[in-house]
């Protein structure tokens, strides 16, 4: 069980490195320029959602992109509250930028 | 023999295109170090290691490095420190003309 | 637990975000020893760096953070000095007029890090997009 | 695998020249094997570009990566892990590797990912 945390926008080869490495039982936060694969209808984040089923997005990243009025289904805002909560049950991370 | 402003504060060379074996001698003087046979082996070696790896070594290398150029006996972090004492990979460096090694503590 | 950070990414939205889970960690109650910045990292410890008024000032609220919290926030030394980030004795020892680091920063060796990993029980990087 | 999976695992993703964060890479993991604490390398995506020989820095008058490289065993990492696929997308399946390197498709690298304990990514 691995906690993803994924920077860079769907169209990166960063994506696709975290795309190709996650599973079903870790977690992915979106963040930086990652949450654009969090807009509700974003193909990007289907194909992520599809591969794991624990995604969120940090909260303060996705209003300040505009994203946070439409994100899709499944996908969990968090605060740094959260980020940390999830740091706790997962002992590893990686980072996708 | 290079003028005072040849070394940085803490006696490296400033450009290392001055060293010569002369300019080692001097440098190795201003650390109290009397240069022999046993010295200039490291020192050749460390100019070695130098041209082969683009790095100044720290100190598990260098030992294994000599371990397997000079052999098992010469290998040994407590001959290297003999030769230069307190720091060898530092102070070996500084001598032979290597860069500063980047990241002591 | 005990926390360490690596912070990669040069001022803007991953160091905020690592910022901000530093301040909710030790809000959380965790133990975070040491902030390492390395890289392009260093630049967040840049005391000459002026925020544009009415944005964060990011040097500012880390040194919040280490006052408030003990946490250590250190430059790597190697990425700091090639980027004009020097402590008085940097600079006295690369002959530069004057120190340029920010308050609540230090420059150390990346030994720091590694002794920093070997310590912790939860290790996370901060990077920004290439 | 045949060797155990490293405590630390650092992720180097990008090439050699340009930014450097291959080199912040390569200097942590010489560092960490300085203070007995040798970790895995994991030579991912673009990070594979590391590994081509002759490179030739004296034109650009800069720190030879590939040279750097070939001091690893000397610092007693011996855990090298080069991404198969991204081999393949650069036309480099021939490329010599050097002798402690491991082909890892993806299930490798994800048994990589959860075998270690810490991750840094560069």
């Amino acid at each position: 069980m691995i906690l993803h945390t994924l920077s860079a926008a769907p169209d990166t080869p960063a994506f696709q490195h975290c795309l190709a490495q996650l599973q079903a039982a870790d977690a992915l936060l979106l963040m930086g320029n990652g949450v654009y694969a969090a807009l509700v209808g974003a193909p990007a984040g289907q194909a992520l959602g599809k591969a794991c089923a624990n995604l969120y997005v940090l909260d303060d990243d996705a209003r300040t992109a505009g994203v946070a009025a439409q994100l899709g289904a499944g996908v969990t805002p968090v605060d740094f509250d959260g980020f940390v909560a999830l740091s706790e049950r997962y002992q590893r991370q990686i980072a996708w930028y | 023999m290079l003028g005072p402003e040849a070394f940085d504060r803490e006696g490296f060379l400033r450009n290392l295109q001055d060293w010569s074996p002369s300019v080692a001698e001097q440098i190795a003087r201003a650390e109290g170090i009397e240069l022999g046979e046993g010295h200039w082996e490291i020192l050749h070696l460390l100019r070695d290691y130098y041209a082969q790896f683009d790095s100044s070594p720290a100190m598990r290398p260098l030992v294994k490095y000599c371990a397997a150029k000079l052999g098992a006996d010469k290998g040994k972090s407590l001959y290297l420190l003999s030769l230069f004492p307190g720091s060898p990979a530092k102070l070996g460096s500084k001598i032979a003309g290597l860069p500063k090694p980047e990241n002591c503590l | 637990m005990n926390y360490a950070l690596l912070v990669l990414a040069p001022p803007g939205s991953a160091s905020r975000a690592a910022l901000g889970f530093a301040r909710a960690a030790c809000a959380r109650g965790h133990h975070l020893q040491r902030v390492f910045f390395l890289d392009r990292g260093v630049e967040n410890g840049l005391g000459t760096a002026v925020a544009p008024q009415g944005e964060r000032d990011l040097p500012a609220q880390w040194a919040e953070l280490a006052s408030e919290q003990g946490v250590e926030l250190v430059l790597c030394v190697s990425s700091a000095i090639r980027r004009g980030l020097l402590d008085a004795t940097e600079a006295k020892r690369h002959e530069k007029a004057a120190p340029t680091i920010a308050p609540g920063f230090t420059i150390g060796g990346l030994g720091l890090l590694v002794e920093a990993s070997a310590d912790c029980e939860r290790l996370l990087t901060f990077g920004e997009g290439r | 695998m045949s060797t155990p999976t490293p405590r630390l695992l650092l992720v180097t993703r990008s090439a050699p020249y340009g930014a450097s964060l291959a080199r912040s890479a390569l200097d942590t993991a010489l560092a960490a094997a300085a203070f007995d604490r040798a970790p895995g390398l994991l030579f991912l995506g673009e990070g594979v570009l590391q590994l081509l020989p002759a490179q030739d820095a004296a034109a650009s008058q800069t720190r030879n990566h590939g040279k750097v490289l070939d001091s690893l065993p000397l610092y007693d990492v011996s855990q090298l892990y080069v991404d198969a696929t991204a081999l393949t997308h650069y036309g480099l399946q021939a490329m010599a590797l050097p002798a402690a390197a491991q082909l890892v498709d993806a299930a490798a690298i994800r048994a990589l990912l959860e075998g270690c304990e810490q991750i840094l990514s560069f």
